[in-house]
């Protein structure tokens, strides 16, 4: 960047009312963003916000950036028909649970193992909100929504373990209602070279109020709630005295001065560990629910590999243009 | 490699059609395309149609197995592969059993009496064994044992009985190129730089191809020797183009003439996978050929390369096609450059992947939801690729909106002559890119073209947000008012409308008015306009106007049909463009001529069909 | 619970139009509900509609977050919602802004005063308040301080302001059941119901209800007090049902009929999901009904069952149905029974989709590959879309071939009165069950309907393969012979145009030959009726045609069109059907009429256009 | 079943010729099939196969049972509603790696995640056959290929690993060359109550020979390659004295009788144990690669919970019918 830009979260903020429901934590999500985007060193006009269809999927209206709302479940392919056409952008993509892991599961799998340079915000609230309440691939098990009157009968996917399973490099979580911590793992994201997953516990207060309360809910999290930070111990608790200790292949919360524990015992974060079996480990715990910044790993991006090759091509090519081609190769004259 | 070729003059045969036919295993499609490769450097002009199984390789020697290239080389322009055989080349009882139907008693048949065993005799059907039984008496039968030939001349050879086995097609060449008087050195050249890391290979074809030649040249048994002079094509620089290689290049060409990169999104299918699989050779020519995890991804990638900047294309066939409706329709409603094409085949359902059809026409036209008109058109032949895959980019990167391109299976894969046009020889593209961040919004109008302003990412102040909700007329914004709503459904309709500004007109050939105007579109533009040339040549009256644009259609269409009194829509489904005529223009009348089996049209039921209409006289 | 009314005797206003508007949160649509329930219980006939926004709850006060409802009610058989309204209720100022547009001077207008403070006065763009500045001079206005009288009415109530705020509705409702001579008892007894667990809040509206319906009764503002007379509809068992679950019932009702499971796979889009949301609550009825990750599942996973010998049913709306195309064609070339139902809204993309809109209509006819014709038929009321469910099912099973049903958010949101249908009231529904495994093929067909005998998974000896690539006409085997392909695309054809032998010919309201045949199909049933009806009662020649069978269509069409001099084709959107009728009855001259702004038709617009072209007596 | 049939191979070959290339392996993987049916106590007219497209997918034409050859990668959502139409048949889904990873990958992960019962082959071949030999989502990076003449950009999934993350409870993986034990698999797969999947390495000599040679290779495969038994070690190795050992969190291979390691150091296979931890460790490894059943585990299958939901409300509901629906609630008369 030649140029520095000095914004505020308010340059960031487009002239659409934003018209989600009061007490959405969507608006947080959105405040987050519009906080972030002034710290990471890029001009409005260089970012760009994909989202598919779904309440979570207005946002690009409210940000003033570039930006499209389009169609369902597609935000990952046109994310990276952006991100290809033009890498110097960066790239951000919007997408609820029901965007990106129903009818969008397979373009959310494709564009983590191809690890496409995005920053990929999902908005999980474990239900299709915007089509008025029907569960959602990561609604729980006997969940009752509108098309469950006597309970779900399908077993949710895990989304941060389908995201290690197609080979994610990057994968946060993150409170709906956490401002701050969000705010951080946005600037992060955008730095991490590779696509950059953060899924958000978004309550949804129509549909599927309380869903992650006892995570989210500022009284009970310091217990629920270990938020990661790299080469830290993790360590969580509102007297900061439990901890994760690894027994055998199993994860297994112990608490710091009983049974002869002490900190040294308690695991050591390492989001850069480019094997994902902790990190898959650690992804499907849920009590305590693991947040923060869970791997991290640096590889080429799809980028990298594929505009790398067109461009040691291009270089081989010595200026090749199409005059070149059509007469490559056999060619005759007719007088 | 650049050869100077001077016509030269011949009083033989003014054109020729040669299908060869064999096994998938026998490579026919190689065999096929040396034969035209060697006549076009010859001056001939030449058109091809190959024809192979659904199956990869089929088990040797079944019918369903069979591959076919067909030939026609001329000493005139032609338009299609013809449908009279000169020459059948059947290298077992499975390709002569399926191919003898279009030979005509009288012409020549070449095929290796070494496949015809008791086991391939039975896998396709034979009682007996035709080269005995009298069956094909009223032939020209040429039967040469070409399987121990080959392997004769391989003797010394250190390969093994499979690998001197699959030079056999080399040795039939060979004996196809004396009977018509072709040089070798084409192919000898091909196959130098083919098997350039594998002498062996290079050598045993060579020789091979050599052996059969100087076969055909001692025997007695082939009488005919004819030869084909050069075509009357326009002099200049040339070169053989597939219809697929020559959309890949009509796109790469439009890209650089309009200072984009091109984004060439696409999943792999038939007939339609040759334009991806050429395109990813061009890294270095700036082309991003993105193969997506489905048509879903590579149209959607394909937009989001327009949103920011590029020129964004997929490709696809029928089935391909309906996954991508949803997409399409909202590059249209977006207004972005999008270019689709659509090589069609054999429906509906996977139908006949490798047969050609031209059945997807009123897909492309409605197979989104609401009102959603996009721009179509249709390629005609092969070369004629290259012209339309450019059209298709130029109207949408002037028009802003998704241009939909017909191919098929037929011209895709068929080859003829090129003109080689340089990017000096095309004509310019005009972005519509927006100047002044002041005065715009995302859906400032130009007036006459009612195209929006192209802003893209990285253009400062020109942040703005666009979307598949309908939107206002002025702001962009997401509107849900009424009237706005019918507005710009008849805005995006009137802009598409008004391409018709930007097209040439609907062109007739032979007489401008009279008792028969042909129409049809694409791939059938051969086999039409020979069909009336000939029938003109009869002394009859009779016009063809073949439709390159079909939404909009050109200006003058209404013009051009009132001056006929029958007009024949010809197509290859079962009546999809005259549905469009019907209710485009209702005062006339259309009669229609149809064929569905996964096949050209042959100048002989052509012929017939419009020497009936002719005598018959009647209003239809 | 049944209740027994009698017409009984009134000589007051004979139909009666209310539309309530107010905050999606202000539960207008329960309100309106509750209204029209009412009526139709009391004996009238009724008709609604809602208008949603597009937002789940868009805050408070803002001028897209206004929702309606709007109701007829007549003591005569009526036929759509109406539009000249008597009574607009608007909660707050941008309720009002939104819908004075449509209130006839001198009509009646009732509103919440307490709403109309100076911040959302701002939040909606007045200026000054309109109860206060003279703008709304032309009307009747009531103001009512309701938000305070219902505080006030719950003072002694253990409830929170904003729990209170809520039971606002029920104080209007209780309103205008007084204007109107409404019982109280049937809301009374829902309250009952629905707050069954919550006895609070159940006390809480019942109260709220009274003290409205007090207030208006002691109020002098309160001039006129109307009273609809029950209608002259048919005797019998009624209930209100909406279209959406009447779609949803009348398939349980087919499968039942026919014996089967119905299978009903569907991914939520509004407004189709509201069909889901119905059939989830019937597993008990053997219904299975499957939320699936996506349309494509959806629709797959109902071809999968009726492969295994489930009704297959799926559902979508418009981007959805973009999405199905390809299964859709795969289901039509292996003939298996599937009903695909398409509730239409604004198009295209995602467009205006809480509005409704008739654009879908060329999608359902062609959005697939290759030739590949399926039924196609329109529900044109509420009540009406149980029957065509149902109609759509034995459609399907009866052919063997797809059917696709379209309804739109006009007629699935609406409701009206049902004249109950048990199993014994419908019609037989005729599966083709192969019986001899011997003498059977997978495509052994009936000679007279083409229909192919079905053979599912479970019958012994009948193990058989089928698939998306052409099959023999005999056998079913796989098979890639150019004639067979013409006869298999002929036979495909055929066999949905011999439907036309299984459906109800095409009816003509009012004359039956004269001047204008009004032709319509869907959703614009009622006001195309009741535009006709009114303009024969004012003395003119006019009739009405209403296609539910759009593909094939009826047997009689073409002699119903040729007794009329000028046939105007009506339509939500630019012109789809009239482009098959243009393309399907060439002789014939259509004339058109379209509104495209996510609206139904008025009843003004219409008589407008129809006088017009009665007057005019020009042959257009 | 009350009647025993008593079927051989040759009553499961229909009388469609075979259409595939010579030596393609899919012919041995349909010979383990043939072989593998009469051993599951099912009759003909009781097993259905359902396959995409692709070369794999013509599949169905050649077995004596009920099948359907349907469209590109939606095999497996048909399959489903076969599944739930009729709950006693066995249900088999044919599919190549670019039907069920590149455009089915979507019904691929929620199939595995509803845990349907089905029998679920997965022919990889790391190569798009049918369409002549474009990459696909197993091919490997740099890959030459039809569509990557420079090398393919693509980083693979792994397919195993994938269905972890989509909560896959039967995971095996074979060699298409091993008739014996693929007929084993199969009919194992058929006993496992859910969606059992097999990934078949599948050799397709004319677009990608030898991509499996390493593992399937007579000669190399015992040193390359683990087949896993349940409540063994895990010991491969032609001379049967290599091993695979935990340490920490990763796995290695030892040899028994260096370095002081003995038979009893080596890691014991559960296929049951329902945290996949160690099984996708195993599902990983390349060296060897591992092959039988990695996992088996059992729980609820989609049929239990969606029909057993409307199984109980049937009997609860005693016999309610369509006649039953239209006068429950509200409904009134006109005389
Ligand atoms: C092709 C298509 N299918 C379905 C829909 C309807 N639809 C819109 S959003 C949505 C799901 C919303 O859920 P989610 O993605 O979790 O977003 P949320 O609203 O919860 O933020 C659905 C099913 C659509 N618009 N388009
Ligand atoms: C909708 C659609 N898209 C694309 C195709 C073309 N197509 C057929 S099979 C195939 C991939 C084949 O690869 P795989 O699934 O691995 O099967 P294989 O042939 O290798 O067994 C493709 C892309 C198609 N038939 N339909
Ligand atoms: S429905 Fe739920 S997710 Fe959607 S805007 Fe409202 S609260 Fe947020
Ligand atoms: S192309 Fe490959 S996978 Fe397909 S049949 Fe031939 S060898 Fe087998
Ligand atoms: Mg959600
Ligand atoms: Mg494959």
């Amino acid at each position: 960047m030649s140029e520095t830009i000095q914004y505020t979260h308010k340059d960031m903020a487009s002239d659409q009312e934003v018209r989600w429901c009061p007490g959405c934590d969507d608006y947080v999500i959105l405040r987050a963003v519009q906080r972030a985007l002034p710290k990471i060193g890029k001009k409005r006009e260089d970012i760009v916000f994909i989202s598919g269809i779904g309440c979570s999927s207005r946002f690009p209206y409210y940000v003033e950036t570039f930006g499209m709302h389009s169609i369902h479940g597609r935000a990952a392919p046109i994310a990276t028909g952006v991100k290809l056409a033009n890498p110097d952008l960066s790239v951000w993509m919007i997408s609820g649970d029901g965007d990106s892991l129903a009818i969008g599961g397979n373009h959310f799998i494709h564009v983590l193992r191809r690890n496409i340079d995005l920053n990929i915000i999902l908005f999980n609230n474990e239900i299709y909100g915007l089509t008025k309440g029907q569960f959602s691939p990561t609604s729980k098990l006997d969940q009752i929504t509108k098309t469950s009157p006597y309970g779900n009968t399908q077993p949710p996917f895990n989304a941060g373990a389908l995201a290690m399973g197609a080979n994610a490099r990057f994968f946060a979580r993150v409170s709906g209602n956490s401002l701050k911590e969000m705010q951080t793992l946005f600037v992060q994201a955008e730095k991490f070279r590779g696509s950059a997953l953060i899924e958000v516990m978004q309550n949804c207060p129509i549909f599927n109020e309380g869903a992650f309360d006892v995570y989210n809910d500022r009284a009970q999290r310091p217990n629920t709630q270990l938020f990661l930070e790299h080469a830290k111990p993790m360590i969580f608790g509102a007297e900061k005295n439990k901890g994760i200790v690894l027994k055998g292949l199993k994860l297994e919360v112990v608490t710091i001065g009983e049974n002869g524990v002490v900190e040294e015992d308690i695991l050591i974060h390492d989001a850069h560990e480019p094997d994902p079996t902790l990190h898959t480990m650690l992804v499907k715990l849920v009590n305590p629910i693991i947040t923060g910044i869970i791997r991290s790993v640096d590889e080429l991006t799809f980028g990298d590999r594929f505009i790398g090759q067109m461009n040691a091509r291009k270089s081989a090519a010595n200026g090749k243009t199409f005059n070149d081609l059509v007469v490559s190769g056999e060619t005759y004259y007719l007088k | 490699m650049q050869k100077e070729l001077s016509k030269r003059p011949s009083n033989d045969l003014s054109n020729l059609v040669i299908r060869f036919s064999g096994d998938s295993g026998d490579g026919m499609q190689l065999t096929g395309m040396q034969f035209s490769d060697t006549s076009a450097m010859m001056g001939n002009d030449i058109a091809t149609f190959p024809n192979y199984p659904a199956e990869i390789r089929a088990p040797q020697g079944s019918k369903y197995g069979v591959s076919g290239f067909q030939v026609q080389i001329s000493d005139k322009d032609i338009f299609s592969p013809g449908d009279e055989l000169d020459l059948l080349v059947a290298m077992n009882p499975a390709a002569l059993k399926a191919n003898i139907g279009d030979l005509a008693p009288g012409k020549t048949l070449l095929v290796d009496s070494d496949a015809f065993s008791e086991k391939f005799l039975k896998k396709s059907g034979y009682r007996s064994n035709p080269l005995e039984d009298g069956s094909l008496d009223a032939y020209r039968l040429i039967a040469v044992p070409m399987t121990k030939n080959t392997q004769k001349a391989l003797e010394d050879f250190d390969m093994d009985r499979k690998a001197k086995f699959r030079s056999k097609n080399m040795y039939t060449l060979g004996i196809v190129y004396w009977m018509y008087g072709r040089d070798l050195d084409h192919t000898i050249e091909f196959l130098e730089q083919k098997f350039e890391k594998k002498p062996l290979i290079k050598e045993a074809n060579q020789l091979v191809l050599r052996a059969g030649n100087i076969y055909a040249q001692n025997l007695e048994l082939i009488a005919t020797h004819y030869q084909v002079r050069p075509a009357s094509l326009e002099k200049g620089h040339y070169r053989i183009i597939r219809g697929s290689q020559a959309i890949a290049w009509g796109l790469v060409a439009a890209a650089q003439k309009a200072e984009m990169e091109l984004f060439f999104g696409s999943y792999p299918i038939t007939p339609a996978s040759d334009i991806l699989n050429e395109l990813v050779k061009y890294p270095e020519l700036s082309v991003k050929a993105f193969q997506a995890e489905d048509e879903i991804a590579a149209v959607s990638s394909a937009i989001g390369s327009s949103f920011a900047g590029d020129l964004g294309v997929t490709s696809t066939s029928g089935p391909g096609l309906a996954l991508k409706g949803e997409a399409i329709g909202l590059a249209m409603m977006i207004e972005l450059p999008l270019v689709i094409i659509n090589a069609q085949r054999g429906g509906p359902s996977t139908g006949m992947p490798t047969k050609t059809e031209q059945s997807d026409l009123l897909q492309a036209l409605y197979g989104r939801n609401g009102e959603s008109p996009i721009i179509v058109v249709a390629a005609h032949s092969p070369s004629h690729c290259f012209d339309m895959a450019f059209e298709a980019a130029r109207l949408s990167i002037e028009h802003m909106t998704p241009v939909l391109l017909l191919s098929d299976g037929f011209i895709g894969n068929g080859s003829e002559p090129w003109l080689i046009k340089k990017l000096e020889d095309l004509p310019t593209i005009r972005k519509n890119v927006a100047q002044d961040p002041e005065n715009w919004t995302p859906y400032t109008r130009d007036k006459d073209t009612l195209v929006r302003q192209w802003a893209v990412p990285g253009m400062k102040g020109f942040e703005h947000r666009v979307g598949g909700l309908e939107k206002h007329e002025k702001t962009g914004n997401v509107n849900m008012v009424p009237l706005n709503h019918e507005a710009m459904t008849k805005i995006r309709a009137e802009k598409v409308k008004r391409v018709e500004n930007n097209i040439p007109a609907l062109r007739v050939h032979g007489v401008q008015s009279g008792p028969l105007l042909v129409v049809g579109w694409g791939g059938t533009f051969g086999a039409l306009f020979t069909a009336c040339k000939e029938i003109r040549e009869e002394g009859q009256e009779i016009a063809h106007a073949h439709f390159d644009y079909i939404n909009p259609f050109p200006k003058n269409s209404a013009e051009v049909f009132s001056a006929f009194k029958t007009i024949l829509v010809c197509e290859l489904n079962a009546g999809q463009l005259v549905k469009q005529f019907r209710s485009s223009f209702p005062k006339m009348n259309f009669i229609q001529y149809n064929k569905i089996q996964g096949l050209p049209f042959t100048n002989g039921e052509l012929k017939n069909k419009f020497m009936s209409i002719l005598s018959s006289g009647e209003d239809l």
